[in-house]
């Protein structure tokens, strides 16, 4: 597997812990990008001449491939976007509106990233909604029945990731979807650390909208999906305007495109949607089950092996996926990441863009190694090994 | 220079048709109305039709377009006089699949119109001369629904 | 030049004359984007790891280069969006209603793209604003004297491009941002079609807001740029949340980040930044006035030699500059490109995103030719042979 | 394991001064007062300073921070006692290049501060290193102004 990713021939003694951050990249994605600036480089729907029809077949068969990825019902639910966060602002702007009347009430947990975050708590502020921001357990994870129990009648609104991205933790979104239906709520799913770790399918799922972002599987910058339900996405009025997306345009007034390209306004990024097309179409056929599944147990190796460490906190599960945080008593996050650095390992500390949840736990940040497909035992005991050091080093034992 | 598939496509009946385009105009009564675009060129086609005891029995179109939709546009109000709207969407089926593939076995319920095969062999053609048909069964399904 | 790009290598006999819908890339671009992601992949303003650190110091140094290129006063000018589409859409939606109070007026020329168009168009009916568009000459270029005369007292916002992109003509921009500030209205200029071509100095020009798209300059697709004027930024809310573009964020209420980030919610199209960057050093490096004199007299050869063959009208004027539109009588423009289509030519036939424009030609469409720095004369002989014969073709004259 | 560049920025007086930080709290009475932060990585600092003749009398900080950015301002504060705004204007220069260059002949200028100078090899922490100089030449210039 490994072998397949050039950045790690370039960097052989790198331990890369940060894709949840942004994934390393597999050599058919390159070869792709390549490929289309070199033989296929044209814009598309709107040239007659071959290449860019070509161009514009290849464009619009990505979003097939991104429909029965995420088994979407049809190519016409899935809008390109430039990722998880222009999705879910997508969502909020457009949506937002008809979903949340004045007053109306939205609901998000306290473990969402500010992309699922901010935006809903701005409309609420627009439309003057309750903005209910639900409880975690002291280990991070969503409180699922704290979750459900908020989601009341009267709630218009659930935004909830389907993968946290501190604790790692898996939300039961059919669940949520479920009861946030029967109260009349619409339900906007966060995708971003899913999608590269386990199978998504957003009809038994039941979510109204979902998004991610491609750079997070193994794809390039710049690109994203969002996933809306074709009733929805008929009521959706456009927010950008320009280019491809129009019916008609006279003096004083226009009339919009049907279809996804409605919400593509300009030239959209061309090598990104071919892109993302080549990384999903390499993620299906080299990464199944068994290797999502080792994956999964290299970070609960890892948190077992933290949890053996004194004064260390680990936030998040068993049942969490690839992320795995966790806290050295009295030693900073920053300072553990520049000890990792010195050792050639990178893993990120911060708020990881969770200030709420942050706050809900009573710290600034955490340190937090996540997974990648690439990543072995090897790494795990290194960055085992180094956190051990590190916690020497700072508390002065030696 | 290889126009051999440029002449597959342009027949000279074809150029003649979107010079002489037959049914062009409006009509002063009709059943059904529909004002259909190709947005990425800017075409745009106005159709009109009039039924009478379950079958059309007169249409118009106007509008602008290229040599394709014109001419396309020109054989089908023609090959849908008289027709039922059932045996008109069939048609339309019909002449989508034969654009796409360049043949298709029940051809000849296309009369003349078949004459536009040749448009297969360039795909970003396919949208021109199929938005007649597509507007014509449209509009007799969906009984006068407009895109605006 | 030609042999920079590998997109002239994989096809040797086209003739590739529809720059203005997107350029082709030079080789210079291709190796910077592998190198990006063999070499420095990471998620930027996050990481404390070197790698994750050096990547954010690139990134932001595209930040400074794009602020040379267009000669702003600072990298805090300069924004990094999507596009030329993007980048104008932002304008509206952030900076537009704090510009232009109910019942306000915007002015834009009738030979606008869609994309500086229906923005403002929906900005004034979302603020009960006039919208006046306007006109053109009969050979599509804009009246220049009717457009300053639109720029009356009362005018609050002005939107041109600085070269239009059907007639290629180059409007006198800084004249227009003289009255326009006269009148106190602001200017946002769309320079899509002139960065390419012309050298832009976006102080000298008096310009409040300049954009563009990278793809049109050399460089990736999905990323572009917007300049504004540091005193209006500081205006100008975010309308995008989420990411890094925070300063800190509480259940109920958020602050943002100071500077051009707070306008960047969300993993930006890193690669496209740097991409855009080697793009432009590139351009620096390698297109000195005289290349674009050479472009430029390539355009007047063709206008030249189109206007010798009858009943063929060309739009623009020797003042434009690598775009030439042109219709022959009879004929329907994408019949025209069909046939130019099967001699290996690639041109643009339609719209061009330019409704409006056509309306006032009362036209459907026209045939564009566009050049780009690896265009010839050669190319311009097949075209205007290819163009004959299209004519004898299509007339049946044989 | 190249802990020496490592060692070199956590000197153990660093350690020593993150862990037992002078000047940590809050003034009863203060002239100034600004809180600022790190939004790449959370980090915030509160400082409260009071002004006596034209000199700085007293000054606390509080909030949260890495080792690099709590030792930091653990020095500055006491460095800037006793000096007039002018000259923690200059010392606030003089720290920002010796961290970034790792070298600056006025170095001498910033007392036990400078002992900080081993940041230099790592450039993504300068922030944390500065973050509390700068806002102490911010508010003594800006006169209280915060960026809430
Ligand atoms: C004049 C002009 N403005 C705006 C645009 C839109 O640029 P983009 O599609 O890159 O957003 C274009 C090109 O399509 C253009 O030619
Ligand atoms: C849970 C979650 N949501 C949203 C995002 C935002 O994704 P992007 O930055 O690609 O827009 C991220 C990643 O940063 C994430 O982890």
């Amino acid at each position: 597997m490994r072998e397949q990713f050039p950045f790690f021939k370039a960097h052989p003694n790198l331990v890369y812990l940060d894709t949840a951050a942004t994934s390393q990249k597999p050599q058919a994605l390159l070869d792709s990008l390549q490929n289309y600036y070199i033989n296929d480089n044209a814009n598309v729907h709107r040239g007659l001449y071959k290449l860019a029809y070509d161009t514009t077949e290849a464009y619009e068969s990505v979003r097939q491939q991104v429909a029965d990825f995420l088994h979407a019902q049809s190519a016409e639910e899935i809008i390109f976007t430039h990722g998880t966060t222009d999705s879910l602002n997508l969502v909020a702007s457009a949506f937002g509106p008809h979903a949340v009347p004045t007053g109306g009430r939205i609901v998000v947990s306290g473990a969402e990233h500010h992309s699922n975050f901010i935006p809903w708590q701005q409309l609420a502020k627009r439309q003057q909604a309750t903005f209910v921001v639900t409880p975690v357990h002291s280990d991070g994870t969503v409180d699922v029945p704290a979750l459900l129990a908020a989601i009341t009648p009267g709630t218009n609104l659930v935004a909830i990731a389907q993968v946290t991205n501190v604790a790692g933790d898996t939300l039961p979104v059919a669940k949520i979807v479920k009861k946030a239906h029967d109260m009349g709520a619409f339900v906007v799913v966060d995708g971003a650390q899913a999608v590269a770790h386990m199978s998504v399918d957003v009809q038994a799922l039941g979510a109204d909208f979902y998004a991610f972002s491609g750079h997070k599987i193994y794809g390039p910058t710049g690109i994203g999906a969002l996933y809306g339900r074709a009733d929805l996405l008929a009521k959706m009025p456009p927010i950008q305007f320009g280019g491809e997306m129009i019916s008609e345009v006279r003096d004083q007034g226009s009339t919009w495109a049907d279809g996804p390209i409605k919400y593509e306004a300009g030239t959209p990024h061309i090598a990104g949607v071919i892109g993302m097309g080549a990384a999903l179409h390499w993620f299906q056929e080299n990464v199944d089950a068994a290797a999502l599944q080792v994956e999964h147990e290299l970070a609960n190796q890892l948190r077992t092996a933290l949890r053996a460490i004194p004064d260390l906190t680990v936030y998040g599960n068993d049942d969490s996926l690839a992320t795995v945080s966790f806290n050295l008593t009295g030693i900073h996050p920053h300072d553990v990441a520049t000890f990792l650095d010195e050792q050639q390992i990178a893993i990120r500390a911060g708020h990881h863009c969770a200030q709420p949840l942050m706050a809900r736990l009573g710290i600034p940040a955490t340190v937090r190694a996540s997974f990648g497909i690439y990543n072995n035992q090897d790494d795990v005991t290194k960055l085992v090994e180094a956190v051990q050091a590190a916690r020497r080093y700072f508390h002065g034992i030696d | 220079m290889a126009l051999t598939k440029l002449d597959q496509m342009y027949r000279a009946v074809i150029l003649d048709e979107a010079q002489h385009p037959r049914h062009h105009g409006v009509l002063a009564d009709f059943d059904h109305e529909i004002t259909v675009r190709n947005p990425s060129c800017g075409d745009v086609l106005h159709l009109q039709i009039s039924e009478k005891d379950g079958r059309v029995n007169d249409v118009a179109f106007s509008g602008n377009g290229c040599t394709i939709s014109q001419a396309s546009a020109s054989l089908m109000t023609d090959q849908i006089l008289d027709k039922t709207p059932a045996e008109i969407e069939q048609m339309v089926e019909t002449f989508s699949d034969l654009i796409i593939k360049g043949d298709v076995p029940d051809a000849d319920r296309l009369g003349d119109a078949a004459v536009l095969k040749g448009v297969h062999q360039f795909p970003a053609r396919i949208k021109c001369a199929t938005l007649a048909w597509k507007a014509a069964a449209q509009v007799l399904t969906e009984k006068g629904k407009t895109d605006d």
